[in-house]
């Protein structure tokens, strides 16, 4: 599963910490611009907004959802997979896992956090946001625990808290080897993270144990979030919101989304931090697969969507389903179409499959795709709701979309950040696929 | 070289320890302005007595207040009604507050009392209901008879509100139209 | 644990203090910021905080004199509601009235009294003195007064009734000037002429729409603009529900839907111009059918010999069929009513048409009858309002005597010629050979723009006076407007800048006129009316009636109103029945389409458009807010290429706009409509720069019967701009797309 | 072993749960009717209500973007082409639904339904989320996507009895709650346990002038609402959502022949 020959124990140490130890000044430019760009096009307008109100964004009595929370979904969506993914194929122990999942799952940290940060620049009144925590307060109030909303506080915060638990307790290991390999402040803060690691028998066994404990605990919770974050809209009464479909129909687009997130990050991982000796042929075969596979289940309840609303011939739905197809969005939505449907197809040929570049193009094609599909859930669903004469229409303003713009850079620093901090892949697990060498050796 | 947490975090000690006096520090400021420094008894533009007034006079509350009873706000006096009394009780005119008092009135100013028991504007409050439902005044204003500077004892926030409500079980009394409209 | 040191504890008392210190600022900046109470020094009796009181007053948004309570908090109006006892608006109140906080509170008052300091139309204007002012004019009329040539004093007024129009009469008249004249746009000059013909009466009868079985309108706007609009829509509200088992119809014929066209049951869009012959066809059925059969039917048959439906269908372009089906319902109906406005007595054949309606009126037997036409035989103060309402006619003359120079002082009071009339009319041009051009007004108006002194007058909600509406309800009535907040500006009630300047001229004004305010006047005025009606009523005993009044705000003889009516003869209406066509300005070859002006449903003639609510209000059809438009029906739109949106260029002989185009379902192709009221190069932030005036497309042409200004007689082309504006409306679809939002569809009515 | 008895215990709660506000049944049900037959669109009750409940004046360009606030409004539907062309005006304000769409949103009870059968809108707890717009199927629901502020001296007409909203906040149409509050205060201070028919008139149904509105107590069998709807043309809009509205509609008659 190595393209350049099995690399020794002490190589994939070196390999792999070298990232973190010495640092090229490319690192720290690369860190600045993201930061930048975050600030600016993410922070600068957001705090803009706080002044003067939300009705600096775009959004009007027709759609009192905009941009922001279409965001939201697409960022909790490219959080999946990560963990997910991980978990699963931890259970069914395949091998080419091992050398991906640890940038995966920090990418589900890193998402979850940029779809807090849009659910707060939703808020018109963010600075009240406290409100929708189950905390006892002065006023004796308690959340509206019949609201999505609050199943929502509590899906993402539990999946946050198990996720990041499950990433640091899988690098522990790691934080060792890195300890190991450091001196000075920094072997001090890892002796810390690594809580003292040996790497006796007893705690080998502990960690494995408890490892997959957390794996299988994961796996419904990833499921769960997505479901309850499509029932913010399902729960709702309005046409083209409200499908029973929209639970798996957000899941499985969830994982698509995600899982073409992962292609990307693994390209870069392989091209700036020069991984190709661990990330190779094999995942992104097998990651291709998956897509190809997640693809056909995404078209196949993207029909079943269109096909109930037609079917179920109200009329209410029947406009908002017009509207979606061939209204002002409609271009929108037949590019989704195109990149979400049709362009995984090419997928079944090999050539694809196996063509780093190829696939790079894909994966974002099918991002770009997921984005979309969001933005059109809440642009053409709202304005078309129950009464003809309250139509309306909605388009973003220049802040939503320097917003949007921003969400990308913050993503980029924080796993930046990350790379920096805690071995991209994980040491000791791709030590463990490596063939045990001879004594003589 | 030792790989054990606790070395690992000796260092961290000392800011740690400092951090916490810190913190102390902090919960004391805010105990002490709260006692101190803040605007529960501020001083007023005359250093109006309720003592003399209502315990040593024994004037009853209504006399000044008076629309208490009848309309949401239990109003100030105006200053002719100050007056009133005041220009029949010699004893006291050439005392320098009442020396103020005349001033104001000479000059037909009102006088820019400060206000103690302030709610924000997006509560609204009552007076009558709570006076018609026997309500003594003391129940939120305190001992009001005993002070020569008006203190607010009661917080006059929502949970104090709501507490009474409940204890009292006031028909509705929890439902938020109640006071926020 | 080792031992702390010097050093150590330093740093541990350092963190602490910053802390401390931290804690403090922190809750200090937590804490709400001081509010006072300020009590009142003497309070006044009636006030206690926190409570509300009402005070009832005269409406004077429109001319309809609804009677009007203000709700008042600290000293502050709140609230307009309707005053529940009055007759005319029963405890309702419309949309315009309602805004009159707008007019009371409106940012863009005139504060203080203004000059331009000798450079006029410049806009801008100085501070001066009430003193000065009011010298300068007294001293300037009084000279004039002396010469003899007092003539040269003219005062215009906007439509002024009750006793503050008596004032101004005496005061002119003590002058020795007898040009006094009122002009108001809406005012229904055509159908008071109409009416003197056929009625002999000099004053608008009561139309009993409530009590009507069928209400046949032609262009009367009754439910949004048309006289009475707020006590027309009560009789309307009883007239359909208010009988159990007796809905009444309503037929509206007019061009352009309006209020009342989408409240009817028929909407009758006849060829525009051609109602009035419409009403002589429906005549001619009734007596060729024997719906009517008087002793004077012969004459009748007679003079409608010429109008066979066969001849009307082909002049108003309404099938036979229809024609003779309304005949039938009219006639066969036993209320029948028919009533004549907006753009039906707006053409050169304006009293022609109406006569023609009250013809209708005469056959069907509704004179002095209930749910028919009620003459008001006893009016309080033996009123007749609006005999000074000058029309088009008057205005035409004034404009020729300031051309002649013959006018030295003129008096603006609450008109608007300048944005109300044709540029035809040439008023703003002839304002320059006007030596002194005072206004009395409390907004800056285009007219009062060109005054050469401002004099800042009390809003209505501010002011003693009294009303007298106008048309009465059928029993004597007189309301009483009293202030209902003290005066916010350095500004008069204009009663008393009247008063003190009849002081100040002197001569034998100050005697006659000894009242030192207007409160004075009305109430001097009522103790006389009070003595006559009750006969040696004692002072003590009006006292306590003036208190009632006040309270009140209105007082009234209810008694039976269909009571000793005279039902005048018909022979002067069948005398004057003829059928001039109306003459539109412009050949049909050049300019295809026939102009529709109409007044907004919200800002009247433009006199509400400097008030927000009303500049916010969606146009009932329309739904359109801020700025105006042209509506064309979607058949002449396709034939020109033109989509809602386009910038249109309306031209008609008299000149040219830019509006952007709506399409508009119910209009009659071939006629472009425009709202009335926008427009305005002036009158304060809300109303300045905003849509186009359709008065400046408005040909010069007069209705010589009535000599009022044929609005409606003009025939326009549209030019498509290419450019586009967006239509700020708050409608998004609005066609129910089979959804039942008015109601299932089986129908159980 | 009682699983039994706890599982009923269980089904109870649920089923309160599910009640509106989990209130049985309502101390007054207010409810409005409005006629159609009469109602002539004239929009007075528009501007009673912007004079009533201190709605800002949003301006020009904030209208072109529909960020207007009308707690009620009137909605426009033409029926037929010309000539033979109606047109239908419907007043469109909150439902006040006894099963609000919008009530199960609000994650902090923001909107909730009380003992009057009202819904709710308390502004100084409402941290705009705006899913009780989205959710609710009038749009009645107005937000305040700016604080708005009103040219000197016009802020002097602002209702005290009302408060003023601020940025980020949801409002809508409350029945004029000011004026219930009112009706209750005096009925209390006369000793009546309850409001008498007709004693609380929201600023809409006082301004109509065609008397088109009704607003009651449809509990009290002798209201004036209770007898309106018992009128056969008696209707509410969008009934197939069973929200089960506080506002009928009487649909609008046609003349016969």
């Amino acid at each position: 599963m190595f393209d350049h020959g099995q690399p020794s124990y002490a190589e994939v140490n070196k390999d792999i910490l070298s990232v973190m130890l010495e640092t090229g000044p490319r690192y720290w430019m690369l860190l600045g611009t993201t930061m930048s760009v975050a600030v600016i096009f993410f922070f600068m307008p957001w705090f803009y907004q706080l002044i003067v109100g939300v009705g600096a964004a775009g959004m009007n009595r027709n759609a009192y959802w905009g941009t922001y929370l279409s965001n939201f979904i697409f960022w909790i969506g490219l959080s999946h997979s990560g963990t997910l993914l991980s978990a699963i194929l931890h259970i069914t122990n395949s091998p080419w896992r091992k050398s991906v999942y640890r940038s995966a799952e920090a990418m589900t940290l890193f998402s979850l956090m940029t779809a807090a940060l849009f659910v707060m620049v939703h808020l018109g009144r963010v600075w009240f946001v406290h409100w929708s925590f189950p905390i006892p307060n002065q006023m004796g109030l308690w959340p509206n625990f019949r609201s999505p909303l609050m199943f929502d506080v509590m899906a993402i915060t539990t999946y946050l808290t198990a996720s990041s638990i499950f990433i640091y307790m899988g690098s522990v290991p790691d934080f060792a080897a890195v300890r190991d390999a450091s001196t000075g402040t920094r072997r001090r803060l890892y002796t810390i993270f690594s809580f003292g690691w040996r790497g006796t028998a007893r705690e080998w066994h502990t960690l494995g144990w408890a490892y997959t404990f957390f794996a299988v605990f994961v796996i419904p919770l990833a499921v769960s979030v997505h479901s309850i974050v499509s029932w913010d809209f399902a729960l709702s009464i309005v046409p083209g919101l409200h499908h029973t479909i929209f639970a798996p129909y957000f899941v499985c687009g969830a994982i698509y989304s995600g899982t073409a997130g992962i292609v990307t990050v693994m390209y870069c991982l392989r091209k700036f931090l020069n991984f190709e000796r661990y990330i190779g042929q094999v995942h992104l075969d097998n990651l291709g697969k998956l897509l190809l596979a997640l693809s056909l289940i995404w078209s196949y309840i993207n029909m079943l969507e269109l096909f109930s609303s037609w079917y179920g011939g109200s009329s209410f739905e029947l406009e908002a389903l017009k509207f979606k197809l061939t209204g002002f969005y409609a271009p929108l939505y037949w590019e989704m179409i195109l990149f979400c449907a049709f362009v995984p197809l090419l997928m079944f040929f090999r050539k694809f499959r196996w063509s780093w570049n190829k696939m790079l193009l894909i994966s974002i094609l099918i991002n770009i795709g997921m984005l979309t599909e969001r933005f059109i859930i809440v642009a053409t669903s709202q304005p078309r709701k129950f009464l003809p004469n309250a139509f309306g229409f909605y388009f973003p303003s220049w802040i939503e979309i320097s917003i949007t713009i921003g969400s990308f850079a913050i993503f980029a620093t924080l796993f930046l950040i990350f790379i920096k901090w805690v071995p991209a892949i994980s040491i000791y697990e791709v030590k463990e696929t490596l063939k045990p060498l001879r004594r003589d050796a | 070289m030792s790989i054990s947490v606790l070395d690992a975090l000796r260092p961290a000690r000392k800011p740690a320890l400092l951090g916490l006096v810190a913190v102390f520090g902090l919960l004391i400021g805010a105990w002490v302005h709260g006692k101190y420094f803040s605007d529960r008894s501020p001083v007023q533009p005359i250093e109006f007595s309720h003592k003399v007034h209502a315990a040593d006079n024994e004037i009853p509350c209504q006399h000044c207040h008076i629309y208490a009873d009848t309309t949401p706000v239990a109003g100030v006096p105006s200053v002719s009604k100050c007056i009133g009394c005041h220009k029949f009780l010699p004893s006291v005119r050439d005392q320098p507050e009442i020396l103020k008092l005349m001033a104001f009135w000479e000059n037909r100013e009102p006088i820019p009392w400060i206000k103690v028991h302030d709610v924000p504007d997006f509560v609204h409050f009552t007076h009558k209901r709570h006076v018609k439902a026997d309500l003594e005044c003391q129940e939120c204003h305190g001992p009001v008879e005993t002070m020569d500077r008006i203190t607010r004892v009661a917080t006059m926030r929502m949970p104090w509100c709501v507490d009474c409500h409940t204890e009292k079980n006031v028909e509705h009394g929890r439902d938020c139209w109640t006071c926020h409209k | 644990m080792s031992k702390i040191s010097r050093r150590d504890l330093l740093q541990y008392i350092g963190a602490g203090g910053i802390g401390a210190v931290g804690g403090v600022l922190y809750s200090e900046s937590i804490e709400r910021d001081v509010e006072l109470i300020i009590p009142q020094v003497v309070p006044p009796e009636d006030y206690s905080p926190g409570i509300a009181t009402w005070y009832n007053t005269v409406c004077n948004q429109c001319s309809a004199g609804c009677g009007i309570s203000v709700r008042i908090r600290e000293g502050k109006a709140k609230k307009i509601e309707g005053n529940p006892v009055h007759p005319v608006s029963q405890g309702r109140l419309c949309a315009r009235g309602q805004s009159g906080l707008n007019v009371l509170y409106n940012p863009d008052r005139i504060r203080e009294p203004l000059t331009n300091a000798g450079q006029r139309g410049t806009g801008n204007f100085y501070p001066i003195s009430w003193d000065e002012v009011l010298t300068t004019i007294a001293s300037r009329i009084g000279r004039l007064k002396i010469e003899n040539n007092a003539s040269r004093v003219r005062l215009l007024t906007g439509r002024v009734r009750g006793h503050l129009d008596e004032l101004f009469a005496q005061f002119m008249g003590l002058l020795g000037s007898d040009h006094y004249q009122q002009y108001d746009f809406t005012y229904p000059s055509a159908l008071k002429a109409a009416n003197k013909i056929s009625f002999g009466i000099d004053q608008l009868p009561y139309y009993d729409i409530k009590n009507a079985d069928l209400l046949l309108s032609f262009g009367a706007d009754y439910l949004g603009t048309w006289i009475s609009p707020v006590h027309h829509s009560l009789a309307y509200g009883h007239m359909r529900q208010g009988r159990a088992g007796r809905r009444g119809k309503t037929v509206q014929v007019e061009p352009r839907m309006s209020l009342s066209g989408a409240a009817a049951d028929e909407w009758v869009a006849a060829r525009p111009g051609t109602e009035g012959l419409l009403a002589l066809g429906i005549a001619h059925i009734l007596v060729s059918d024997g719906h009517y059969n008087g002793s004077d039917r012969d004459q009748w048959s007679d003079v409608l010999q010429a109008y066979s439906p066969s001849a009307v269908s082909a002049e108003t372009d309404i099938s036979e069929g229809n024609i003779r089906q309304l005949a039938r319902e009219f006639g066969t109906s036993k209320a029948a009513l028919a009533i004549a406005g907006g753009a039906t007595t707006a053409g050169t054949n304006a009293v022609a048409s109406a006569v023609a309606v009250n013809a209708l009126n005469h056959l069907a037997g509704n004179l002095g009858q209930p749910g028919g036409i009620i003459f008001n035989s006893d009016q309080a103060f033996s009123a007749t309002p609006g005999t000074r309402q000058a029309g088009m006619q008057g205005i035409l003359d004034l404009v020729e005597a300031m051309e002649a120079g013959e006018v030295d002082v003129l008096l603006v009071h609450d008109s608007n010629p300048i944005f109300s009339l044709p540029d035809g009319v040439g008023f703003r041009q002839a304002l320059d050979k006007v030596p002194l051009i005072v206004a009395l007004s409390s907004f800056r108006d285009e007219t009062t723009e060109q005054a050469d002194l401002i004099l800042p007058t009390n809003t209505y909600l501010e002011s003693w006076g009294d009303d007298v509406p106008d048309p009465g309800v059928g029993f004597p009535v007189a309301s009483i407007s009293q202030p209902v907040v003290t005066t916010l500006y350095d500004t008069l009630p204009v009663g008393d800048i009247i008063l003190s300047l009849a002081r100040q001229i002197g001569g034998e004004l100050p005697m006659a006129m000894p009242w030192r305010t207007m409160e004075e006047f009305v109430k001097e005025r009522w103790r006389e009316e009070y003595a006559m009606r009750e006969s040696g009523g004692a002072d003590q005993d009006f006292e306590a009636f003036w208190q009632a009044a006040l309270e009140a705000g209105v007082w009234g003889q209810p008694g039976v109103m269909t009571g000793d009516q005279i039902v005048p003869s018909s022979s002067s209406t069948i005398a004057a029945i003829t059928n001039p066509a109306s003459q539109f300005a412009g050949s049909e070859t050049d300019y295809p389409l026939v102009l529709h002006p109409y007044l907004s449903a919200s800002l009247l003639d433009g006199r509400g458009a400097n008030l927000p609510w009303l500049q916010e209000l969606p146009d009932p059809l329309t739904s359109v807010v801020y700025g105006s438009w042209a509506e064309l029906n979607p058949a002449t739109a396709e034939d020109l290429g033109i989509r809602e949106g386009d910038v249109l260029e309306v031209e008609t002989p008299a000149g040219s706009v830019k509006v952007p185009a709506l399409i508009f379902p119910a209009l009659r192709p071939g006629v472009v409509a425009m709202p009335i009221g926008q427009g305005h190069t002036s009158y304060g932030r809300y109303a300045r720069n905003r849509g186009a005036n359709p008065m400046d497309l408005v040909s010069m042409q007069i209705d010589d019967r009535s000599g009022d200004l044929a609005w409606a007689a003009t025939r326009a082309r549209v030019r498509n701009t290419g450019e586009r504006l967006q239509i700020i409306k708050t409608d998004g679809i609005t066609r129910t797309l089979g959804r039942q939002i008015l109601g299932p569809e089986n129908d159980h009515a | 072993m009682k699983w039994g008895s706890d599982l009923s215990t269980l089904v109870e709660k649920f089923r309160q749960y599910l009640k509106p506000g989990y209130y049985d049944e309502f101390d007054y049900h207010w409810t409005m009717t409005i006629d159609l037959d009469r109602c002539t669109g004239c929009e007075a009750c528009v501007v009673a209500c912007q004079a009533e409940n201190n709605l800002p004046i949003v301006g020009e360009k904030r209208y072109a973007r529909n960020r207007e606030i009308k707690w009620i409004r009137i909605e426009r539907y033409w029926e037929g082409e010309y000539p033979d062309v109606k047109m239908g005006f419907i007043p469109m304000l909150c439902q006040h639904c006894d099963d609000a769409p919008c009530e199960i949103a609000c994650p902090v009870f923001a909107t909730y339904h009380n003992q009057d059968g009202l819904n709710t809108q308390i502004y100084n707890r409402c941290i705009g989320t705006r899913t009780c717009a989205v959710y609710c199927p009038y749009e009645v629901r107005y937000f305040n996507w700016f604080t708005y502020t009103w040219d000197e001296p016009l802020e002097q007409q602002l209702n005290p009895d009302v408060t003023v909203r601020e940025k980020g906040v949801m409002e809508k149409c409350t029945f004029c709650i000011q004026r219930i509050r009112l009706a209750k205060d005096n009925a209390k201070d006369d000793d009546r346990r309850r409001v008498r028919d007709g004693e609380v008139v929201p600023a809409c149904v006082q301004s109509c002038p065609t008397e088109a509105m009704a607003f009651g107590d449809s509990n009290d069998p002798e209201a004036k609402v209770s007898k309106m709807m018992k009128d056969p043309r008696a209707y509410t809009v969008l009934e197939e959502l069973n929200t089960t509205p506080s506002i009928v509609y009487l649909k609008k008659a046609h003349a016969e022949s």
